[in-house]
């Protein structure tokens, strides 16, 4: 009758324990163990259980130890207000605690949701095939070298990134490319954005890959992407984008600037700003079906000739195909895409352009009102920015920051005397303290 | 009843440049999607969750993947919006992240056995691929020239697909006839090229590698590391941790080990454990105490192979897998393997099904001898359970790999084994025409490969 | 499949006595429920649920039940922990609770030209017992000795039940030949005993009571007073205000006019609005602007009829009822009764049943003629849609009082017409074997009264 | 394509409004509404559509100024700790937005959870038969009332209560009472309970219901209830416990004094403090089965031969008997009831017998600690306490409450030297904060 495991989550009473023991003819737990001696563990671990009440007062009071500031944050991850609807369904258990839909005759739901999904990344991309998702933008970009590798007949083995890159997607690119056997070059930048002539000066039969993104990692737009296109294409190097699954509601298509592959990141929509986790696009052409890596949903039809969706193309994946699979990815972010879609859903193709457009409106009156303050230039380059642009301070940077933080609003500081400023619909409503501050402080 | 796609629901046209801030040589002439209303939406997805399967429905007792209870408490701590902030935010106006950040690194080094973990690897294979990475970096740094990595044959796929990644060429181990590793196919295997031996302990068929001391003492020999695939952690929780048994190197998987919720692919989690003289390269930035002053801060490890994530991982993940480690503390921990173990035990017991190696602990893959194992699956749907991994691993015939982890009581299990004896011995015909009961009949997945139809846009004209 | 009792899934017995701080006399034995582990307790409830309609699930056009959709958000605003406080707190430190009191007070008062607002009653029903009581407390106070209360054929039951609850003689007024109130047989009913008129208006066949000016000239002549019953509240948004057509007391409905979810059966909550005349028999307390100093304060009207809950009411309900009136204002409650009215007389139109009353507004009464009506409801639910409220008003044969409020849309109602047109055209013996797409056949509701087992407890030995 | 809607809630396309009104034949929404001009409505009432962000900052700014108090308070309404997983599933939309079960066969879910509901209330009271919610312990107390009128064959109208009662639930009582014309008496008490000596001289023909409760408004338990269910019994009184379902899971069986009827509050389980919000026990024994007010669910089969739930005895109540019902009730608190079924399931016996045993320790602790304070005496009446206990203070009561409340803690002050004091798992931790703030104000 009464349940005294150490785990609240068994349901074992002490005689069903006793009893399923007896059926498998074992005296007791411990019997069933086959761990020798020398390698065995007390268990002694030093956690403490605690209820669920205080660790819900336990990580409260963590949580409350991060200052209370308003971010004006950006550079590849991204806040919008997500719909509280989002939340509610997504977090219907029959979503969450699913597995991956190995059995597809009772996985329906899910799969059909990430076959919308991939259908909005193919109207947003223009491109035909959408994966059902990958980590974040940094490992798509990774994923989609690796692609390059295997689909290029180029002789060489460069990768070419933009000379101004989020730091960390570098890095993690730099270790997809490593084992590849690739190096990663850079190309310069003019203004914030590509410098399309010094870019034509280095493409060559050595580079497997071009990369280019717009919106920049400064916020910049790209203005001439069907040259960088068309300089991929001469050179035999896949053209990869990469951009942010708003800025592509109403950039113009990947596809009519010759991108053979987009990259990116989609959990600015469905996620909050939460510490960078993200929810990376991989779209590509037809061309490169069977090389793309990660999870597909394609559509078919069960016995009974209704319409029915099912994981495909399965021979691409590490479970079946092991080391000569396109990618080791297993476990994605499928929760996330689904998070992604059903706000895409709840915006509509009205709320997405609305909320796009509002980025590139409120950087640029943003930068107007901090280029009105002494001691700052903004914006710095003289580009069609979104969401975000670079300040210049006569102050060092950093120190204008820091004190920027005492005000109670984070900015990034990205060079001596350049700080980056990102306006969203979140903090929008804040911009006259962010200004306020500026003046506090510069 | 067939749910419609968002798309035959109504799709609206955008014209962007109308009233677009941009020049029209920037944007997109029009954009169409769906437009449902929010009731349309909620509808939508309500009725689609109510045609899937989860944990929170019934026994999911998928070898390997260690489908368990997902604490609902999990979700409210992780939803906290003093924890969205962003990550480029200073050590210093994040302290409270930093310290749960540290926090689950210590706790996660106590329960493998680890001097240093990292937790930016934002999934198991994720985790593999750093571990692999920090593996080769160790090497390249002491001037060894190693080519390949060493993998039973009956390891998760990701192994092979992760060291393939890293640049490796993978040496497959046969299985020796108990199931276990073979030490001589061992001592045959590695060499001065190894770099490293991956291994999950128990193994894929829930068999505890008895002679890891000496894997280990082999492994190591030979110059190379060990690695710990953390897959079947759940069975060894306070029971054996890897770093006791010799692994150098190990990955965990939140949403196996920790209940993390699976999300139906993910988001997980692959934080990577290693021993101190690996700590040096793991991925940057890590967070410890802070040397001066209190609080915590970032640092870079000293020989960092870098990053293998944007920013700094699944965090609302990780969150959840602290709570629920302190949730269980060292009691609960290791009475999670225990009662895992017996149930997979007790379940063996129950299912008319062969079950060829043993002792397990918490996984068996029963074989369906000359049924096919694929069909008697299906067949399972129609009796209220979802059914175990067919097929694999390959060294057991018609492997029906089943892990009912300890949140199922004898009742469950009774349920599932009457399940899977039913359809084992069920017709033929029963079992081709399987499943019957489900939302949708048996799905042709050949045909979904043969002619890949990938989105709404493909079915245009049907 | 069905899902076993709680008590079916296990039970346990605690010895009370056994540790207890009470001396034996005072405490039980002995205690026996359920023990399920919280995966158990999850997956149980989750299968409950998923064998029951919603709103989320599809159309519930259950005639003057008014089933819109619940704004989700809403319900993140009620979960704000800082509104959970306790209601004995001072005034001053509850200034929070106090202003949203207030505020919606007010917004409730605009919405139906009210001049007092209480939000204490918490379901529709207590706010029409809240009503009448404040009708009699301002008839006694008068002197007026006044014993029944005038109340349509075709009134919602609760109506009855309300006036007898409070004492009153109910006098029943036939339904005119058009279906609305017939002014001389209205004449006849009231005088020196007529405390009040209790009144729908669009009444219960969605009918607007076009000479409700000449109602309430009759009714006020007689000394008598008019009480607006909110049920259909929702098909006069923005269009007309019970306080302008004569209306002396009202009661609102937040879960049908507001969206504020009805919970399979509550909470609800009932503000009552009233004319000045009657704002001092109001209950206690009420909430206002400070007298002195800013913020707001609570107060005992001067003749208050005491209290109708113990405390304010389903505060959690008046949250949701606040937010959803600010995400609609004054333009999205006019719409949202347009749109209820287009619904309802766009799906009458499309449907093969006779509607023999009109021109109605948001909710019509079909006659299944010489069909059961509701052995067609119970067909309808193998169509996958919820049928309307059946048999109901009597004074349409075999009626289907049906109202598809304003979230749903054409695909929708055409969904729905094809399903009562179906099920309506359908075989006697469809009718009589439907439903047999449902979690349960038809179930024998007789038999249940006939032989009540209201308990587990009840079943032992079955 | 477009919709612009003034409801964010209706899915109307311009072309659909369009396309029913052509098909209804009229040329507007507007001619389709029958309300004369002289009582028609403009739509002005002043009030500004608001985004559901905003609404949600709104509602979070009003509501954070109540002040951040730790409330000992009680007397009715009581705070536990409710387990996250009661919000999850409760939470479910199949339960949150669905109606009363007019379709069982489509509402099998949440009729079982009411079913169950019952038997666990049928299990704490020891009664026959519980119904399946009524809104509160006060209005469940006035619908014993009426019940005892209908039933009682005595000649009289009066009910007796006990002279200490929540102001709140007499207040409501006597309500139901005048429409019943019976009026509210009370007995006197002794030492916060009942006096039942002097009961026993007031009993007589003239009372229809004798009502007492345990724990009483000040915390005591009673320790005669079955010699004041023996009064009731003699005079051929109603006799109606008042209780609470935390208490109920310790305390002597209401059947077991005698209880006809048993009221009470279950809204201590499920529902955090909620300003009041509560969820009313209504129970009683078999022979009043068609006079109880409320919802009753019971147990059938379907056409299969399954069992099977229904709402059920539907002829006692106010859609089908009118003015004849046993009850004006309509929408109850099904989804209340469903919260305390789901937290009493995840407590279990055991928990629930925990729970109910810490409050009484708990009060007995701090009573013990408040009593060794100059100034004040606790706990004043010498009985077992349940949660919550009288203090006397020597200062006058309302001016230290107020200082407590300074001081950041909430008590009840009764009288004018008396003060009230709860105690549960939601505030025992912050006991020592209390004894403190006291030692500091006293």
């Amino acid at each position: 009758m009464s349940r005294a495991n150490g785990t609240p989550y068994a349901p074992h009473t002490d005689e069903e324990t006793a009893a399923m023991l007896a059926a498998i003819g074992v005296e007791d737990e411990e019997a069933l163990f086959d761990i020798p001696d020398p390698v065995a563990f007390d268990g002694d671990f030093g956690i403490e259980p605690r209820t669920e009440r205080e660790i819900r007062d336990e990580c409260a009071r963590i949580f409350a130890r991060n200052d209370d500031l308003t971010e004006f944050l950006g550079r590849g991850h991204y806040g919008h207000y997500v719909p509280s609807v989002v939340d509610h369904l997504a977090d219907r258990a029959e979503f969450l605690t699913s597995y991956t839909q190995y059995q597809p005759e009772v996985s329906q739901g899910f799969l059909q949701a990430l076959f919308e999904y991939q259908s909005m990344l193919v109207e947003l991309t223009g491109l035909d095939v959408a994966n059902c998702s990958m980590y974040d933008a940094a490992t798509a970009l990774g994923e989609a070298a690796t692609l390059a590798d295997r689909v290029r007949s180029t002789s060489g083995d460069v990768v070419l990134v933009p000379e101004q890159l989020r730091e960390g997607k570098r890095a993690v690119l730099e270790n997809y490319c490593d084992g590849a056997d690739m190096t990663v070059e850079t190309y310069p930048m003019a203004d914030g954005t590509a410098d399309v002539d010094a870019l034509a000066d280095r493409a060559g039969d050595d580079v497997v890959m071009l990369y280019a993104e717009s919106p920049t990692v400064r916020g910049c737009l790209e203005e001439r992407l069907a040259a960088i296109g068309d300089l991929a294409d001469e050179t035999g190097a896949l053209f990869a984008l990469g951009s942010d699954v708003v800025a592509l509601s109403v950039l113009e298509s990947p596809a009519s600037v010759g991108a053979d592959v987009v990259v990116g990141e989609a959990g600015s929509l469905g996620l909050p700003t939460s510490y960078g986790m993200g929810l990376g696009i991989f779209a590509c052409r037809d061309d490169f079906l069977r090389q793309v890596p990660g999870r597909l949903v394609g559509a078919s039809e069960d016995a009974n000739g209704d319409r029915a969706y099912t994981l495909t193309l399965q021979t691409r994946e590490q479970h079946i195909r092991k080391e000569r699979a396109t990618s080791n990815i297993c476990t994605n972010q499928a929760w996330v895409a689904l998070r992604a879609a059903i706000h895409a859903a709840t915006l509509g193709p009205d709320g997405l352009v609305d909320l796009a457009n509002d980025c590139v409106r409120d950087a640029e009156a943003l930068a107007a009102r901090i280029e009105g303050l002494s001691g700052a230039t903004a914006p710095v380059h003289d580009r069609h920015h979104f969401r975000e642009f670079v300040v210049h301070v006569d102050q060092p940077a950093p120190a204008v920051a820091e004190d920027l933080e005492a005000e109670g609003f984070a900015v990034h500081a990205i060079d001596d005397h350049l700080l980056q400023v990102c306006v969203t619909d979140l903090n929008a409503e804040r911009t006259d303290g962010l200004v306020a501050a500026f003046e506090e402080v510069l | 009843v067939r749910e419609p796609l968002l798309s035959e629901k109504g799709q609206a046209t955008v014209d962007v440049r109308e009233g677009s801030p941009l020049p029209d040589d920037l944007t997109r002439e029009e954009l169409t999607l769906p437009n449902p209303s929010e009731p349309e939406t909620a509808r939508h997805y309500t009725r689609l969750s109510q045609m899937n399967w989860a944990i929170d429905a019934g026994p999911y007792p998928l070898g390997s993947c260690t489908m368990k209870y997902n604490p609902k408490f999990t979700e409210d701590v992780a939803a906290d919006p003093n924890a969205a902030v962003h990550p480029d935010r200073s050590a210093r106006s994040a302290q409270g992240n930093l310290e749960l950040q540290y926090r689950l690194q210590e706790a996660l080094a106590d329960i493998g056995g680890m001097d240093a973990v990292t937790l930016q690897p934002p999934a198991g294979a994720a985790g593999e691929l750093t571990g692999i990475l920090v593996t080769k970096a160790y090497h390249e740094h002491h001037g060894n020239d190693r080519s390949e990595v060493v993998i039973p044959a009956s390891a998760h796929g990701t192994n092979f697909a992760t060291a393939a990644t890293a640049g490796y060429e993978v040496v497959e181990l046969p299985s020796g006839e108990d199931g276990r590793v073979d030490l001589e196919a061992l001592e045959a295997a590695v060499g001065d090229d190894t770099a490293a031996l991956m291994l999950t302990n128990p193994n894929t068929v829930g068999l505890f590698e008895r002679d890891i001391t000496e894997i280990a003492e082999i492994v190591h020999d030979a110059g190379g590391l060990l690695y710990y695939d953390g897959a079947n952690l759940n069975a060894l929780l306070g029971r054996g941790r890897p770093g006791d048994m010799g692994f150098d190197v190990m990955h965990y998987n939140v949403h196996k080990t920790f209940a993390t919720p699976h999300g139906g692919g993910g988001p997980g989690a692959g934080p990577v454990g290693v021993v101190d003289e690996l700590a040096p390269f793991l991925p940057t930035p890590r967070v410890r105490e802070a040397e001066t002053g209190s609080g915590y801060e970032r640092f870079e490890p000293d020989r960092t192979i870098g990053r293998v994530h944007g920013f700094a991982g699944n965090w609302l993940v990780l969150i959840k897998a602290y709570a629920y480690v302190a949730r269980l503390g060292d009691e609960g921990l290791a009475d999670a393997a225990a009662k895992a173990v017996l149930n997979a035990n007790y379940l063996a017991e129950r299912i008319d099904l062969d079950v060829p190696f043993g002792p397990f602990h918490h996984e068996f893959a029963a074989t369906a001898g000359d049924r096919d194992a694929a069909d008697v699956a299906k067949r399972m749907l129609d009796f209220g359970v979802h059914p175990p991994t067919t097929k694999w691993p390959e060294m057991v015939p018609e492997a029906m790999l089943t892990e009912p982890t300890e949140i199922e009581g004898q009742s469950s299990l009774d349920d599932l084994a009457e399940a899977f004896n039913l359809a084992y011995a069920d017709t033929d015909e029963a079992l081709d025409a399987a499943p019957n009961r489900t939302a949708a009949a048996r799905i042709d997945q050949v045909g979904a490969a043969r002619d890949p139809r990938l989105s709404w846009q493909a079915l245009d004209g049907e």
